[in-house]
């Protein structure tokens, strides 16, 4: 076992475990602190796979932007867990079941069947961090105009939307 | 103009110069409509004498043709393709001529909802003029399912209290119907490149085993229209909820759609699958002779008594058809005109009688020929007509179809039935004489029934009928007795096109 | 356009006249009959009648001047397709004229005849409108006999043979509302309907053996198929002959399809005289005849129809001697009469086939019209006595029928206990022989005509049916030993059951006050019986068994070919004759010498079982309505009910293609076809379908993670496949 | 970015930047009059539809195969405008009655077209999945757009919250997809497979993208979301996501099937066929059930789903696959017409909080308004496919493809399938014709011209539908 | 040197889980944090597979739909208040008014 598989497992055990307790806790503030440790975790990941860049906007963005806009909503609402009542008894176990397939099914595939071949790069042979920012701008400028002028209307629509959702109508209210 | 002047594009579509007339009609004026949706129809009778003036019965070629591209793109070959010979001219002129005859049947039976009525009239006669007048599959298709939409609201609106559940029945019926033929339809458009079907009968060359299917599936869709024993089931219903005009065009015409198909599509497309399926028919046709006819004479109702008689008498139609000898088949579509004329014109009559009476049950009548002499006698015309009286058109019908199911018994061609059917068949002449009989008797012998004082209670005297509904007969019974004793004309019409139609089919 | 390859057509081209005469007399009477009085309405029926007579003797010279050779009269196409080739082509034979000359001669007869008796008769029944109503059935009649008599070709016969058969119906028909005795009833109408159905089933035989005979001969023309007679399968010929004996069976009334006939005197007694008696009846006769040539070319044939006639003979006779009825015992006794006929034409003597015809249908028209004038002395009769007490009791009008009623119930007293007929005793049976009596006296002249009657029918020498009588028993003795002893003993019971109707409607006591008050009729009704009667009694000159005399038998030859003309054979006529006289001996004996009482007994009544099984007519319309009739309704029923309507319609269609769509849709197509249903299905689906929704609605539930699963499930399910196919 | 860059998103930057200028526009008009905006948007479409339509038979790609201008594009976009038109000009009038009309509706809407025009032009991946996003967020926000009624926020919750959840699954099967073949871009793809033998890798990523457009479209079983959110959003929206979104899903699903994984046809041949007959089944079976007209409706949706999606069964069959998709192009134009004229009377119907759309309300409505109840006729014989309606034609279309491709059972399923359909639709019809009743009815003069518009196209076409195929063949001839 | 295939076997755990997550939890919050569970996994592998190709379009597309996400989530959390708003609770069971 080398370093980097060990890291590599380490990482992937607290990843996992983070998801889990997402998934688990009763409290939503746990469960947003457990997906944020989560996707920590995986920008280390994304270092590991020498995409820096992608590991800063995991950080910025996703930990630090969306799952505080999450926590802002949650205490906005309240934190605490849903009584618990199941109206729906044979959907949990559906639930696992299927999802329990699910995994089989990718595990299977990904294992036996069709097993993706090669191995990353190391971090060490990756281009450093300045260059790949560098190569990722010019591509994402050029190769990429199109999609990057998409997202940016998309976040206008994004904005719009959530402005006439929550906005208080002065005439409704009149 | 060339379009539209075309005899034949003018038989299908001149009604609707009625249905826009109608919409620009207000509501309030309910003679108005009648009038015109009458005039309309009786002037599309006129153009439909028109083509049978122009119409050459020598000739077995397709007549008048109107033929055009419609779709043809990306391998679809479809085309607005009209024509008439002489399997299809004589439907055409009983579509014509019943369609103002219902409308005048109905002239005071309908007071609401005039408007409605008499475009769904006038939308039912284009669709069966274009089903017996189109050539091309695909169109035909089109033709059959439309004249399903007018049909539906009749029944459904007009009709009696179970209309809804009849109007249903009888359109999903009809419809599951034509599912198959609509498969074999596309089939056939692939397989032969065309829709046009005097293309399709020039190509031939359908293997047999794949024939039959497709004999069996556009057997299918007519089967149930006829309707063939066992398929009958939706046709009662129908029949006793539709009003009295949608009885007699259902009757008159709408079965026709089936059996015209029969001859139509099933016999010349698929030669071989006909032949093998002759006998298997012929037996249908024949269970469907007796049986009608035993039901028939079970039934409380007037109505179900001539539904019933209508399987029965579809049932020699059928016998007809598949003896694929001249006579058999020219019997047949003669039968086809003379069951449109005498049931059509019994349902008329029974029409007539309940509109004054509301009931039709059998057990509250009798008697009534004291009250309505004519109308009695005109019953009793009709209903020998129906029953085959010698020197009225049912026999005439009857007589050649018997003779040719005989000959193709003797012929082999309905192999192990032999002249069984023919011979059984002819037992159906005894039991429609009991039907016909004690439908008659029931009615208009016997002592008074309580319907003369039921109606009494309800402050209407029962009358005998008056000249608008004796005009509205005359015609049929001139043709009762026309094609009774001088059906050379119409035989005329026929043979030839039925000639040539043997001739086509390999017989043994 | 005539066929005739001879000359002189002559008159031929009246030949549709026959036809159209008639016709155009009902038309008359139908559309512009409403504003004709009686008399009017029935000169212009009897003049149409006339002339087709006028016809039929212009036709009849024509032929005469062709010595009796066919003449044919093509009127028009009837029906061409295929190898099928009909025509409205007339026949002009000898043959046909004489049956020409009987039937618009006799039908003539009976229309003057019918202008006194229906004039009275719609005013008994209370419906004088009914009076055209009748002329027109019976215009109609002579012209669809005049298609049966002329028809070139078989088919055409057949609409003659079945447009009598619609007279028949619309006449026996004819008072549809009552029975036998004017009372309301359906029994009528049953009459009616029962004879045309009985009729049907014999032209269902007709019809079949026209199919084989087309398919053999190629064509249904008489001369076409007759010259192939030797070219065609005697197999192919006794199917065919066969079949034509189920037609002749069920039109002229022989076992096993007469029990039509009897019930056929429902219809006003001038029907009974002409078509049920003189003409129509005698179709199947005709029909033999007219065949002969395929009848002599198979022997087998020959005597299948020689016996059933032969039993019809005597079957017919023994029940006519057990009946109360005037007019039923004519009735068998027609249908009897009818089996010489048919026996002789079996045995291929059909000049005395034909020759019995034109007697019988001279002496039982006779016979019926008298017995009709009988019926209406006695309704007279009835009347006055009505009257009388009517007067006595001074009621008002209105109450006159209810009177009536009254008094029958009375009369219930004199009912006899044998009381097969259960109608006796409700009301006045004016047909009743028990009721009658002594009426020699009161109708003298219908007395004189009937004697007539009797004696030409019981076979008395010289009158005419013993001449043709004789000369069936005469051909029976030389080719059919069995038919032959079973005639003779029918002709005995012949002049047995005349006689006994004789002593106890003429002679004897008055039984019933009506009888007594009897009145003769006027003479449009007693001048046609006397010319009748005339013919009844020299009839027989037509056909003398003596050389030279023998001129229907050379009349005929023409068309029937060569026929052995026999002379009088002194044995088989004196046995004959011998056996009359006995038979009306013994009849004087039980029911003259004492003369029949009011509440007597029948003599024959002593007979026991035998008696009671004549008097029953064999129970053979239970017999029938055992083995055909009650199984026909009950299947029928059987067929309508469950098979069709409960297990096909309803429980096929409505629950196992309507249910299974119902069921996969979960709704129900029923429930909201059903007006009712629709309302119910509209308020909300109700709990009904809540509960049948068990899976897709429920499936459907709200809940955002369970659709979640469904996506889920698809994607599990679509990896699945691809992964582990 | 090069000229050809332009030429090929001409339309849409037209049709963005109108949104974009709209929204400031929308600010200064009085909240009481905001029809003009709806005229503005409709004027944007319009002009957007007159360029695209000027664009007919150009053939460009740009941003390095990032989209393309082709046929197909075209053909779909100016359906789609067409559709954002129709939209426009149903929710006019309904919004203002029903007391949410706001100038952003119309914006967002606009911003709803850019996407799915996007998504017919698009070539890549990366942009098929952002333009699936751009065309969903409106719709989310749109569903919900009437806030002060729960069924409304419920239905975008619902919406919402599947949506993220199935492009959860969209995405994941692009990095498959990415993982296979070292590339979002599907010529790239193609390229690719052509030279490498396909892994299975490849074809679990197609599935998963099927389930991402099969969601949008409503297809079984990713259809459950349809009923709930098509019944609770404002009717005017319902009826643009039903034609708008199922549109641009079946689009951007044939460009990336037929285009990148015709090597995997066989397999995905059959996932399409049990799907498709799923789908018709399930919808035509469900919708029997249904008493208020927005769920019928909402099953019939789903239904014709599965009818659209058997003209993709066949597409790995180079023969017959030209016209089966163009087959299927006609259905989908067919049923954007019938569609939007049904849901036309169904606004013209709809009364204020949630009033008017029981099927119980249409009865007597032929009495009443005969022109309305004649046009909703038409509108069911043809979404059953009878004559003589623009559906006929199109399921003839179709199932003559179908069987011409081989898959006669699948034709015979499609047929009975339409045979259960009829029920229901003919209730409609039973109910607006044969029962007695007092309906009311909105008259408005664009919801009248839409109305008779479309039924006019749904019956005039059926009888010219020749111009109709010819384009939707030519379309896509180019794509294969 | 570890494989890529852990990788993407680490992702497909974590992809199941954010799938569970969405199918057991009640809360809408927990819902939506699960659905963005799933697309990090997405994420996850396709930067892993990007790192084997050495390929930056891989990178790009993270991008992009962290992007998406963000949109998304304004979107969303929207929609959720709006519905606590109305409902006074986040459970989406309370959310099935709509059904059948």
């Amino acid at each position: 076992m080398t370093l980097d598989l060990a890291l590599f497992l380490l990482l992937a055990l607290i990843a996992i475990a983070s998801a889990l307790g997402m998934l688990i806790s009763r409290n939503t503030v746990y469960s947003a602190l457990y997906l944020v440790l989560n996707f920590v975790t995986v920008a280390v990941f994304y270092l590991l796979l020498s995409a820096p860049f992608i590991a800063m906007v995991q950080i910025t963005v996703y930990a630090g932007a969306i799952m505080v806009l999450f926590l802002f909503v949650i205490m906005l609402l309240g934190a605490e867990g849903l009584p618990k009542s199941e109206v729906l008894p044979w959907q949990k176990p559906l639930a696992i079941g299927l999802s329990v397939l699910l995994f089989a099914e990718a595990a299977y595939l990904l294992v036996t069947k069709s097993r993706p071949v090669g191995n990353v790069l190391p971090p060490a042979e990756a281009v450093n961090a300045t260059e790949n920012l560098q190569q990722l701008g010019i591509a994402l400028f050029r190769d990429y105009l199109l999609p990057f002028e998409v997202v940016s209307i998309l976040l206008l629509v994004a904005m719009v939307g959530a402005i006439v959702l929550t906005k208080k109508e002065r005439k409704a209210r009149q | 103009m060339e379009f539209i002047l075309q005899p034949l594009t003018l038989v299908i579509f001149f009604p609707l110069v009625g249905v826009l007339a109608l919409l620009f009609i207000p509501s309030e004026n309910k003679n108005a409509m009648r009038w015109t949706a009458l005039a309309v129809s009786v002037a599309t009778f006129v153009i439909s004498l028109w083509v049978l003036g122009r119409f050459d019965a020598s000739n077995t070629d397709l007549q008048m043709v109107a033929r055009y591209n419609w779709i043809t793109v990306a391998g679809w070959n479809i085309q607005y393709f009209l024509g008439i010979d002489g399997l299809s001219i004589l439907l055409v002129l009983l579509t014509t001529l019943l369609t103002p005859i219902s409308i005048l049947s109905t002239w005071t039976a309908v007071e609401e909802r005039v408007k409605e009525y008499m475009i769904f009239f006038l939308l039912l006669e284009i669709g069966m003029n274009g089903v017996f007048l189109v050539q091309d599959l695909f169109l035909f298709y089109i033709f059959w399912e439309f004249t399903l939409v007018p049909m539906y609201f009749i029944i459904g609106i007009w009709g009696g209290p179970r209309r809804i559940y009849a109007a249903l029945k009888f359109f999903l019926y009809t419809m599951a119907g034509s599912i198959l033929m609509l498969l074999a339809i596309l089939w056939l458009g692939i397989h032969g490149k065309t829709f046009s079907l005097p293309d399709l009968i020039a190509q031939g060359g359908i293997p047999a085993n794949i024939q039959m299917w497709l004999f069996i599936a556009f057997a299918a869709a007519f089967a149930i229209k006829v309707p063939m024993w066992p398929l009958h089931s939706w046709l009662p219903d129908a029949h006793v909820e539709a009003p009295t005009a949608g009885s007699v065009i259902l009757a008159g015409v709408l079965l026709k759609l089936g059996t015209y198909g029969f001859v139509r599509f099933n016999i010349p497309l698929f030669p071989e699958a006909t032949l093998q399926a002759a006998p298997w028919i012929a037996l249908l046709g024949t269970i469907g002779i007796i049986y009608g006819a035993a039901v028939s004479y079970a039934q409380p109702d007037i109505k179900k008594l001539v539904a019933y008689s209508s399987v029965s008498h579809l049932g020699f139609v059928m016998l007809g058809l598949f003896a694929l000898n001249p006579e058999g088949i020219a019997g047949a579509i003669l039968q086809m005109i003379n069951h449109g004329i005498s049931t059509g014109a019994l349902f008329l009559l029974v029409g007539m009688v309940y509109e004054q009476t509301h009931t039709r049950e059998f057990r509250v009548y009798g008697g009534l020929w004291k009250i309505m002499p004519v109308f009695g006698a005109i019953y009793l015309i009709v209903s020998l007509s129906s029953m085959g009286l010698p020197g009225l058109n049912g026999f005439v019908g009857e007589f050649t179809i018997l003779l040719g199911a005989w000959g193709a018994g003797q012929n082999g061609i309905f192999y192990w039935g032999g002249v069984w059917f023919a011979g059984i068949s002819a037992i159906g002449v005894i039991m429609a004489a009991i039907y016909i009989l004690y439908m008659f008797q029931k009615m208009f012998m016997g002592p008074q029934g309580e319907v003369v004082e039921e109606t009494k209670k309800h402050g209407r005297a029962i009358r005998d009928l008056n000249w608008r509904e004796i005009v509205t007969v005359v015609p049929l019974l001139i043709l009762i007795f026309w094609i009774g004793l001088y059906p050379a004309p119409f035989f005329n019409l026929i043979a030839p096109a039925v000639n040539h139609l043997v001739g086509t089919l390999p017989l043994p | 356009m005539h066929l005739s390859e001879s000359v002189n057509t002559g008159f031929l081209f009246l030949a549709p006249w026959l036809v159209f005469f008639p016709v155009i007399g009902l038309l008359i009477n139908t559309l512009f009959g409403h504003k004709f009085s009686e008399r009017m309405i029935g000169a212009v029926a009897s003049l149409a009648s006339g002339a087709a007579f006028v016809v039929s003797v212009l036709l009849y010279v024509t032929v005469s001047g062709a010595h009796g050779e066919a003449m044919r009269w093509q009127l028009a196409e009837w029906m061409h397709i295929g190898t099928l080739s009909l025509d409205w082509t007339f026949r002009v034979d000898s043959l046909s004229t004489t049956m020409m000359l009987v039937v618009s001669g006799v039908g003539t007869l009976i229309h003057i005849y019918a202008i006194g008796y229906m004039h009275e008769d719609v005013r008994f029944k209370n419906d004088v409108g009914r009076f055209r109503r009748f002329f027109v059935f019976l215009n109609l009649f002579i012209a669809a006999m005049m298609v049966l008599i002329t028809g070139d070709s078989y088919l055409m016969l057949f609409v003659g043979w079945e447009g009598v058969g619609l007279c028949s119906f619309l006449l026996v028909g004819f008072w549809y509302e009552l029975d036998l005795l004017a009372r309301p009833s359906w029994s009528n109408s049953f009459a009616a309907v029962k004879a045309f159905v009985a009729n049907r089933v014999g032209d269902f035989g007709f019809l079949i053996a026209t199919f084989i005979m087309f398919w053999a001969f190629g064509s249904l023309q008489f001369d076409k198929v007759f010259q192939q007679v030797p070219t065609v399968a005697p197999g192919v010929i006794i199917a065919i002959t066969l079949f034509f004996l189920l037609g002749v069976t069920g039109k002229s009334a022989q076992v096993p399809l007469y029990v039509w006939l009897p019930d056929a005197m429902a219809g006003p007694t001038p029907v009974s005289a002409l078509i049920h008696a003189a003409t129509m009846v005698t179709a199947g006769v005709y029909l033999v005849a007219r065949s002969a040539p395929l009848y002599s070319s198979v022997p087998e044939a020959q005597n299948i129809v020689a016996l059933v006639g032969a039993v019809t003979a005597l079957f017919a006779a023994t029940i006519a001697a057990g009946q109360f009825d005037i007019k039923k015992v004519l009735a068998y006794s027609t249908i009897s009469q009818l089996g010489f006929m048919v026996a002789a034409v079996g045995m291929g003597a059909y000049v005395a086939g034909i020759f019995h015809l034109v007697t019988h249908a001279f002496f039982k028209a006779l016979l019926f019209l008298s017995a009709g004038s009988v019926i209406l002395g006695m309704e007279r009769g009835h009347h006055h006595a009505a009257h009388a007490n009517h007067d006595n009791h001074g009621k008002g009008k209105k109450g006159k029928r209810k009177e009536e009623r009254h008094d029958a119930r009375a009369e219930r007293s004199h009912s006899d206990s044998e009381g097969a007929d259960e109608a006796h005793g409700e009301v006045f049976d004016p047909g009743d022989m028990r009721n009658m009596g002594g009426l020699r006296k009161t109708m003298p002249v219908t007395f004189w005509v009937y004697m007539a009657g009797m004696v030409a029918l019981s076979g008395i020498p010289p009158f005419s049916g013993f001449w043709s009588k004789d000369e069936i028993l005469l051909d029976a003795s030389m080719h059919n030993q069995a038919a032959y002893w079973l005639l003779t003993i029918a002709a005995f019971f012949t002049a047995f059951y005349m006689g006994r109707q004789i002593w106890m409607v003429f002679f004897g006591e008055a039984r019933h006050e009506a009888a007594a008050r009897a009145e003769e009729s006027p003479k449009v009704i007693t001048v046609p019986l006397i010319i009748l009667a005339a013919l009844a009694v020299l009839g027989g000159a037509l056909n003398l068994p003596f050389e030279g005399f023998h001129n229907l038998g050379h009349w005929l030859e023409a068309t029937l070919g060569e026929v052995e003309s026999l002379p009088l054979n002194l044995q088989v006529a004196g046995i004959s004759t011998l056996l009359a006289l006995l038979a009306i001996l013994i009849s004087w004996l039980m029911y003259a010498r004492k003369p029949f009482a009011k509440d007597q007994t029948d003599p024959l009544a002593s007979l026991g079982l035998f008696f009671k099984g004549m008097n029953n007519k064999w129970w053979m319309d239970e017999l029938y309505h055992l083995l055909f009739i009650n199984p026909y309704i009950k299947i029928s029923y059987f067929i309508a009910e469950v098979i069709d309507w409960r297990f096909w319609h309803d429980w096929f269609h409505e629950k196992v293609i309507m249910g299974t769509y119902n069921w996969i849709s979960f709704t129900g197509l029923n429930e909201y076809a059903d007006q009712k249903g629709i309302d119910a299905f509209a308020n909300g689906l109700g709990t009904w379908t809540q509960s049948l929704a068990g899976t897709l609605r429920k499936v459907q539930n709200g809940f955002v993670r369970s659709y979640a699963l469904s996506i889920l499930l698809g994607v599990v399910l679509i990896l699945g496949y691809l992964i582990f196919k | 970015m090069t000229q050809s860059d332009l030429t090929t998103i001409l339309p849409v930057t037209i049709l963005t930047v109108w949104a974009c200028v709209l929204l400031l526009v929308d600010l200064l008009i009085p909240k009481t009059r905001k029809g003009i905006t709806a005229l503005l948007s409709a004027l944007g479409l319009a002009v957007t539809l007159g360029y695209t339509l000027a664009q007919i038979g150009s053939e460009v790609t740009g941003f390095n195969g990032m989209v393309t201008l082709d046929g197909f594009s075209i053909f779909v976009n100016a359906l789609l405008l067409v559709s954002g038109l129709l939209g426009v000009a149903l929710a006019y009038g309904y919004i203002k009655r029903m007391g949410i009309e706001r100038g952003e509706y119309y914006t967002l809407l606009l911003f709803s077209v850019v996407g799915m025009m996007l998504m017919a032009q698009a070539t890549d991946l990366i942009v098929v999945f952002l333009a699936l996003e751009l065309l969903s967020i409106p719709l989310y926000v749109l569903a919900a757009f009437a806030r002060d009624k729960t069924d409304s926020e419920e239905a975008g919750l619902k919406y919402f919250l599947l949506g993220a959840f199935s492009s959860g699954f969209l995405v994941y099967g692009i990095a498959l997809i990415f993982g296979a073949t070292h590339t979002t871009n599907i010529f790239a793809i193609v390229e690719f497979v052509s030279t490498s033998t396909g892994s299975l890798l490849l074809t679990i990523g197609a599935a998963l993208l099927l389930i991402g457009f099969g969601f949008k479209v409503a297809v079984v079983p990713f259809h459950m979301w349809t009923p709930d959110v098509y019944q609770g959003a404002p009717t005017a929206v319902t009826a643009f996501m039903t034609s708008g979104a199922k549109i641009a899903g079946f689009a951007a699903l044939l460009r990336v099937f037929a285009t990148a994984f015709p090597s995997i046809a066989a397999d995905m041949t059959n996932v399409f066929w049990v799907i498709s007959a799923a789908t018709m089944i399930l919808g035509n079976v469900a919708a029997v059930a249904q008493t208020d007209i927005k769920r019928l409706l909402a099953y019939s949706s789903i239904a014709h789903a599965g009818y659209i999606l058997m003209a993709f069964v066949p597409y790995g069959n180079e023969t017959v696959v030209a016209t089966s998709v163009a087959a299927g192009l006609f259905y989908l134009v067919a049923y954007v017409f019938t569609n939007f004229g049904a849901w036309g009377v169904v606004i013209a119907l709809e009364k204020e909080a949630g009033k008017g759309l029981a099927l119980d309300d249409y009865a007597g409505l032929a009495k009443k308004h005969p022109a309305l109840a004649a046009a909703m006729t038409i509108f069911m014989l043809s979404l059953i496919g009878l004559p003589p309606t623009i559906g006929l034609i199109g399921k003839l279309y179709l199932f003559r493809a179908v069987i011409d491709a081989g898959f006669v059972w699948l034709a015979i399923i499609g047929v009975l399938t339409s045979v259960v359909s009829a029920f229901y639709y003919l209730r409609v019809v039973v109910i607006m014709y044969m029962k007695d009743g007092e309906p009311a009815a909105e008259r408005e003069t664009w919801l009248d011209t839409t109305t008779l518009v479309t039924a006019l196209v749904t019956v005039v076409v059926s009888f010219i539908p020749q111009f109709l195929f010819a384009w939707a063949s030519e379309a896509v001839l180019k794509l294969f | 040197m570890i494989p890529v295939d852990y990788y993407i076997i680490l992702s497909a755990i974590l992809f199941t889980i954010g799938v569970l997550g969405v199918l057991v939890r009640r809360n809408a919050l927990i819902i939506f944090m699960s659905i963005e569970l799933m697309l990090n996994a997405a994420n996850l592998a396709i930067v892993a597979f990007g790192s084997v190709f050495e390929s930056f379009s891989g990178q790009i597309f993270v991008f992009f739909v962290i992007a998406v996400a963000a949109a998304e989530v304004a979107v969303g959390l929207a929609l959720i208040v709006e519905i606590f708003r109305s409902k006074r609770s986040i459970d989406v069971d309370q959310v099935s008014s709509l059904k059948g």
